[in-house]
């Protein structure tokens, strides 16, 4: 019988899986949607943990995180473009002006 | 005057904050402001001494204000007779090297009076402290005006000398404040109500500590004080302090803040911890001992006077942590009064050195040659200053080795051998640099154009000359004013150094029963040693004396 | 939910989920995206999220995907050759990637999750009665997510924005038509 | 047999407060030439300094008479003031004068005074003129200190004063490098002997508390001895024997006598004839109790006491300059004061120390006129047929060099012949032999100087020649005074077989003891002949030998071979102790200075500084700007900690 925990680790699995793909892709559009695979993967959890303690604050929490991922999607979605005609590459190690 | 001791350590503060208001040009007022300012406290020393009672070993003139309540924290401050001597150090050279400021400081004058001002009121404050938290913060504040006055008015590589002076220090000391704290918090235990902490020195006499406690505490405090002694291997910092120091910083550093290590070892390590001081006193005396001889050593080869003066601080420091090592009444008596015969001619010789270095603007030995036939007084005043620093007999300094090597000789024939010929190097490395700057003809001809001594420097050497004789020929009132404290500090160990001297198989001097039997008043707050009666110091066989002697057995 | 349906749709949206991170095209990336949203979608009606559900497949896949794919498409990517240059960094990537996975995987097969506590409400999940909360308990937060969305709205605007009010946007007069040359 | 020494009376004390105005009196002196000196000119100087020792003579007079005049074993005492007191140590400023003490203050003020007289000629036209007189009065006021002390810390006072006088007054002429090392060498000697005097005083000190009866005056000191343990007796005695070996020149620490002959010619006989260097003689008899209860100390001291004696007379016969030939002849008549003392003969030491000071004095200061009238020539070979020039300095010179060699009926000849007479009574054959024997050799290289300097013609150059002259009358008198002393100061003690009483020696019995000889008339008359006939070869052969000129040098030189030239450079003791102590300590204080304080300490400081700096220099590399770099940063992190709380809790549940 599917419980609670198989989707928690689910949602860790996909977790997981967005979390390197931020790291590896060198693409930052990759690296924008693996992010929001990570929070879509958070999203799971707060359900599956809303629908085992039977408390409706999962789902508001997932519904804030969910217009939060629409601004962040907005916003980040501009700095990459802003960044492309600037520099006119979306590689994330040559954007390193932070260098020490 | 009832809150003597709090006046006492605030007028040089108070001073520095009014001169702070005095406009920049005035040189003149400055001057004369801070040296009417330095001579409060000096007057109130004399007040003090004049009221102290001789005979009563604990602490005097106690006040004490609540600070924090509710962690047993207060100001809590007092004298005996040890800080009594030390403080009338203090507030002797401090005017003095006021005076001397006047010649050789040249930029940002008003801070440079300022820094020192603050640096007496701390160090006062520190000797008049028996609330080991109020001790602390004043210990750390001392080093604030010092590291300014070498960091700001100091030679070439003052940053570096004042820098590393500042951190032997704090590090030294961390240790101490987490003793303290446990300390503290260990008499709350013991004393069956949890909570009821209390940092004053009365109070923590009693605590019962576990032996590793115990011992771990006094490692913490004499890690803080061995730094500041120095003792030998924590040394470095001092030729480098001194070299970059200006005459006025070393004068101070050299005169009071090295006693401030000698004074924490009498006041708070042999009290708190007379069980592991004891236990310690042979490795502790060694490591004076090779300080002497090593401190000796080193400065015979020195090229630099400054550093050569204070390898020899370092010398003459090691015969004080062995007098008090000793743990016998002529050895701590001995160490207590050569403090004062340290602070007396190091400080002249650093006032003398400066005079010279004010002139040439070079510290170097080999620049000088010759110079008794151009400046006779000077030659004159550095001889005698000389012959008090390597303990000629007479003069101060014998009076002080004398009986520390007594006290020595009796703790540990070794040591006192070894401490012995370390007079003798003494006198070497003094008597070669003397010869090389004073006598043999004048071969660099920039000192023929040398004057002697201005009135001014004069002012400052003299009084040092006079005090040297007066307390190498009658140190009877010194040592009325210390006899009872010294007594009453090693009543504290007493029976654990009875149980050293049997060990080490000579009889156990005839003081441990006497000062154990002293008279000791039982004042309210704290239980001080009590009484033994026969003790068990009582050979049997020892008919001409017998060892519960009351009072002094002479 | 049983588990006949649970497991085809997990290794749907895993699956997906990898196509996000390794396929070489953007494009592709972004489709797979959408493609475990919806199995994500699937899973919370499953949960009785119904709202949260629709929610999920009208803003997210729906809205964000598509502001995606047009940013892909504008900025015409060409697909790089995703994994290749950085062997190390990859590799150290995955595996801790892979501890993560397990580790929580290890923990929450020892926990005791496993069957429902409490029974629901029937009306658990339904739009009335999250509503009810949202405007309830959270009605400050959901006014503050109105302001964010409006800051977000202006940032990207004037992110986004071509009138040369910064320097260095001289180049940006002519946005080269041509692909992003191989990226060196 | 063992001559008893007989028990010493009890001393009856005498309270009186003038003592204390014997030492007083020239540290008046000193303060005046320091600070009115320069102003008032040579002649004030000269007078206030002659008048500072004149009253001090007077009052030791009026001691010595009054411990004459009383019964026997009065001590007149004078407690000043209590100078220390700590724990059971006390020390009290207290000056006492018995038979002992009173003849020592007579010796030092009356020679004393006769050489300050001496010195107003000499230093006529020396530029420094107070301070040699303030230096002058500094060392007698020291020298009475220490005689008149009756405890050890006290003369400690005078035993470091005195020293610390001779180093200023052989650095006199500071201008001249080797006169102020010769200065400084006198003082690091005597200050390693000083040190052993300390412990030896601390040892004696202690075993005294631990008696019962902590005190070191000397009556306390001479009473309890006996009591003391074994161990404690023998090395406070030997300890302070070393202290006596520095003050008074013996081996090993009379390396500094020879070079303090830099030091102005009446300080070289004020000092290192007369008074200083007899202050080991007269703290070793003075601590005769504690000597008696360590035997062995006092074989040590006799043998040391023979050796140098034998040692510093061979030497003495190769040296070329005038002073060093006495220098190592009082290093040698030293030898023979602590001989005597070896063999418990205290009296007949004391004895020589005054007939010593008397015709040392007087051969220093007919050397320092001979130099004086030569221009500064010191060299024997350079000289020759003085006698025709300066006939006072020739003939007090030739009655000086009679009484040192011992001729029958001079000084010298009554208080060696007694030591010599004690140590063959006292079964130390041994050293009988070395005292014989250094006794023809000392006859030998004092008539070689007498014969070099005074008879034949002269060697050096004309033009000193035509200048030489006599002295003027404040160096000739008391030239004359010292010589009349050297004749008559043996008649105080002749011994029972020749017709006298020997009343020096009855005189000195409360103080230190009678050492009875028990000798036959026989034998003793037997060693008298001995000596005698020792003293006159020596002469003999001196004067034959050196009657032609120094080439006989040459003859010993060739007989001797190496041995000679050794003897002219003194063995090069110098050169041993240079390279065994002084070297070895300089480059290990060098070694000390560079590598523990600067490399291991300060490196171990700036070590841990340099390590915090570069530990920061490491991290800051991470830091690479790449965004992805810090993502994999935090997901190894929480991929670590994962890691661990799963391993824990696996190691938990399976522990």
């Amino acid at each position: 019988m599917i419980g609670t925990v198989h989707y928690l680790a689910l949602s860790a699995v996909l977790f997981s899986i967005g979390a390197v793909g931020a790291v590896v892709r060198r693409n930052v559009i990759i690296i924008f949607m693996s992010i929001e695979l990570m929070l879509n993967a958070a999203n799971l959890a707060f359900v599956a943990g809303s629908n085992s303690l039977g408390s409706m604050n999962g789902q508001s929490i997932v519904f804030f995180v969910m217009t939060v991922a629409a601004a962040e999607a907005a916003v980040g979605l501009a700095v990459i473009l802003a960044l492309f005609r600037n520099r006119q590459t979306v590689a994330a190690d040559e954007i390193a002006l932070l260098k020490w | 005057m009832r809150n003597a001791l709090s006046l006492l350590v605030l007028t040089p503060a108070i001073g520095a904050l009014l001169l702070g208001a005095v406009p920049n040009g005035a040189e003149a007022l400055m001057r004369r402001l801070s040296l009417a300012v330095s001579l409060v406290p000096l007057a109130i020393c004399v007040w003090i001494w004049s009221v102290f009672d001789t005979s009563r070993g604990d602490f005097q003139l106690v006040e004490r204000v609540g600070w924090l309540p509710q962690f047993g924290a207060s100001y809590m401050v007092g004298i005996d007779g040890i800080s009594l001597l030390l403080i009338a150090l203090t507030v002797v050279l401090t005017p003095i090297v006021l005076i001397a400021a006047a010649g050789s400081v040249h930029h940002r004058f008003k801070g440079y009076l300022v820094a020192m001002l603050m640096l007496e009121s701390t160090m006062l404050g520190s000797l008049v402290a028996i609330d080991l938290l109020l001790f602390y913060v004043f210990w750390e504040l001392m080093l604030v005006p010092m590291f300014l006055i070498i960091g700001i008015w100091g030679g070439e590589r003052r940053v570096y000398a004042s820098i590393k002076f500042l951190l032997f220090t704090m590090v030294g000391s961390l240790p101490m404040l987490a003793a303290i704290i446990y300390l503290a918090m260990q008499h709350g235990v013991g004393a069956g109500q949890v909570g009821n902490l209390s940092f004053a020195l009365g109070d923590l006499y009693g605590t019962h500590l576990s032996p590793v406690a115990a011992q771990a505490c006094f490692l913490a405090f004499f890690l803080a004080f061995a730094v500041k002694v120095p003792m030998f291997p924590l040394h470095t910092w001092l030729p480098d302090a001194h070299v970059e120091a200006p005459t006025g910083g070393s004068v101070i550093l050299a005169g009071v803040l090295l006693k401030m290590g000698t004074y924490g070892f009498l006041r708070f390590a042999l009290p708190l911890f007379p069980e592991a001081m004891v236990a310690a006193s042979y490795w502790i005396g060694a490591l004076a001992v090779i300080g002497i001889v090593y401190g000796a050593l080193v400065a015979m080869v020195q090229p630099d006077m400054k550093k050569l003066v204070a390898y020899s601080s370092v010398s003459h420091l090691g015969f004080v942590m062995l007098g008090i090592v000793s743990l016998n009444t002529a050895g701590v008596e001995g160490a207590v009064y050569q403090m004062l015969n340290h602070g007396v001619s190091t400080g002249a010789l650093f006032l003398l050195v400066g005079v010279v270095y004010e002139r040439r603007h070079t510290r170097l030995i080999a620049e000088y040659g010759g110079l008794w036939k151009q400046l006779p007084v000077y030659a004159v005043c550095f001889l005698v200053v000389m012959l008090s620093s390597i303990g000629l007999p007479g003069l101060n300094g014998f009076v002080g080795e004398f009986l520390i090597l007594l006290g020595a000789f009796r703790f540990n024939h070794a040591l006192g051998a070894v401490a012995a010929s370390g007079v003798v190097l003494g006198a070497a490395y003094m008597l070669w640099m003397y010869q090389r700057v004073m006598f043999g003809p004048v071969t660099n001809e920039k000192n023929l154009k040398l004057t002697d001594m201005t009135r001014r420097e004069l002012a400052t050497v003299l009084p040092l000359i006079a005090l040297a004789f007066v307390m190498g020929v009658y140190p009877r009132p010194f040592f009325d004013v210390m006899r009872a404290s010294v007594a009453t500090t090693l009543a504290h160990a007493s029976k654990a150094t009875a149980a050293r001297d049997l060990a080490a198989g000579n009889q156990p001097t005839a003081h441990a029963a006497a000062g154990a039997s002293i008279r000791v008043r039982e004042s309210p707050r704290h239980v001080v040693a009590e009484p033994e009666g026969g003790g068990a110091a009582a050979p049997a066989e020892d008919s001409a004396v017998p060892a519960a002697g009351n009072g002094e057995a002479h | 939910m049983s588990p006949l349906a649970f497991y085809p749709l997990a290794f749907v949206c895993i699956a997906s989920a990898m196509g996000v991170v390794l396929s070489r095209n953007p494009v592709r990336s972004a489709l797979s995206l959408v493609a475990s949203l919806f199995c994500l979608a699937v899973f919370y009606v499953f949960l009785q999220a119904h709202l949260v559900a629709a929610l999920q497949i009208i803003v997210y896949a729906g809205a964000v995907m598509v502001l995606f794919l047009f940013v892909i498409t504008l900025l015409n990517l060409e697909s790089d050759r995703g994994l290749g240059e950085k062997p190390v960094l990859s590799a150290i990537g995955f595996g801790a990637g892979a501890i993560v996975a397990g580790g929580l995987i290890a923990a929450l097969s020892r926990t005791s999750l496993g069957a429902r506590a409490v029974t629901l409400v029937p009306t658990f999940g339904t739009t009335k009665v999250l509503a009810r909360q949202l405007f309830g308990d959270y009605l400050v937060a959901f006014e503050l997510t109105s302001m964010l969305l409006l800051v977000a709205v202006v940032g990207a605007v004037v992110l986004a924005k071509r009138d040369g009010s910064y320097e260095g946007d001289e180049q940006e007069a002519a946005v080269p038509a041509r692909s992003e040359e191989a990226s060196h | 047999m063992h001559a008893a020494a007989t028990e010493v009376t009890a001393s009856l004390p005498i309270a009186v407060s003038y003592l204390r105005y014997i030492p007083l009196a020239p540290l008046v002196g000193v303060l005046f030439h320091v600070a009115l000196g320069y102003r008032l000119g040579r002649r004030a100087v000269g007078l206030v300094a002659c008048a500072a020792v004149a009253v001090s003579f007077a009052l030791a007079a009026k001691a010595f008479l009054t411990v004459l005049g009383s019964a026997a074993g009065t001590v007149v005492t004078d407690n000043v003031y209590q100078w220390l007191s700590s724990g059971e140590f006390t020390a009290n400023v207290t000056f006492s004068v018995d038979a002992l003490s009173s003849v020592m203050i007579m010796v030092v003020t009356g020679v004393g005074f006769l050489i300050h007289l001496y010195s107003i000629g000499y230093m006529a036209h020396e530029e420094d003129y107070a301070r040699f007189f303030a230096y002058l009065n500094l060392f007698t006021a020291a020298m009475l200190v220490l005689v008149l002390a009756d405890n050890l810390p006290l003369m400690f006072v005078g035993w470091e004063g005195v020293g610390l006088c001779s180093y200023l007054l052989i650095g006199f002429w500071y201008t001249d490098p080797e006169k102020a090392s010769a200065g400084k060498k006198a003082f690091l000697v005597n200050r390693i002997g000083d040190a052993g005097f300390v412990l030896g005083a601390f040892t004696i000190f202690w075993a005294l508390v631990d008696l019962g009866q902590g005190s070191l005056t000397f009556a306390t000191i001479n009473a309890r001895a006996a009591e003391l343990p074994a161990w404690a007796s023998l090395a406070g005695a030997l300890l302070l024997f070393v202290g006596a070996t520095g003050k008074s020149a013996q081996i090993p620490l009379y390396v500094w006598l020879p070079d303090a002959m830099a030091g102005p010619t009446p300080v070289s006989a004020l000092i290192h004839a007369a008074t200083m260097v007899t202050a080991g003689v007269y703290m070793v008899a003075r601590l005769h109790g504690l000597f008696e209860a360590a035997p062995a100390a006092l074989q040590v001291v006799g043998i040391v006491g023979a050796a140098t004696a034998l040692l510093a007379a061979t030497i003495g016969i190769a040296q070329t300059d005038i002073k060093k030939v006495l220098a190592y002849s009082t290093v040698s008549q030293l030898g023979y004061m602590f001989l005597a003392l070896g063999v418990g003969a205290y009296g007949a030491g004391i004895f020589h120390v005054m007939t010593h000071a008397f015709f040392k004095a007087l051969l220093f200061l007919g050397a320092g006129s001979v130099i004086h009238g030569l221009h500064d020539e010191q060299d024997i070979r350079r000289m020759g047929g003085v006698a025709q020039k300066m006939p006072i300095t020739h003939a007090t010179f030739a009655l000086g060099v009679l009484a040192i060699a011992g001729v029958p009926g001079l000084s010298g000849f009554f208080s060696k012949d007694e030591i010599l007479a004690s140590a063959y009574a006292g079964g130390h054959f041994g050293l009988w032999i070395c005292g014989v024997l250094g006794a023809s050799i000392t006859a030998f290289y004092m008539t070689r100087l007498y014969v070099l300097t005074f008879r034949g013609k002269f060697r050096g150059d004309h033009h000193k020649w035509d200048h030489a002259h006599e002295s003027p009358i404040q160096m000739t008198l008391p030239l004359m005074v010292l010589a009349a002393l050297a004749v008559v100061g043996g008649y105080v003690g002749v011994p029972e077989v020749l017709g006298g009483n020997n009343a020096f020696a009855e005189y000195l019995a409360p103080s230190v003891g009678h050492h009875q000889l028990g000798l036959a008339a026989g034998t003793e008359l037997m060693l008298m002949g001995i000596s005698v006939a020792a003293a006159l070869t020596g002469i003999g052969l001196a004067w034959v030998m050196y009657s032609k000129g120094p080439d006989a040098d040459l003859i010993l030189k060739n007989k001797l071979g190496g041995l000679y030239q050794q003897m002219r450079e003194a063995y090069n003791i110098d050169a041993v102790y240079d390279a065994l102590v002084v070297q070895p300590l300089m480059r290990a204080s060098d070694a000390l200075w560079h590598s523990v304080d600067v490399r291991v300490i300060d490196g171990v400081a700036n070590g841990t500084a340099a390590a915090v700096n570069s530990a920061g220099e490491g991290w800051r590399r991470w830091s690479t700007g790449n965004v992805q770099h810090y993502m994999l940063t935090v997901l190894v992190g929480v991929a670590a900690l994962i890691l661990a709380l799963t391993l824990s809790s696996l190691i938990g549940v399976a522990g």
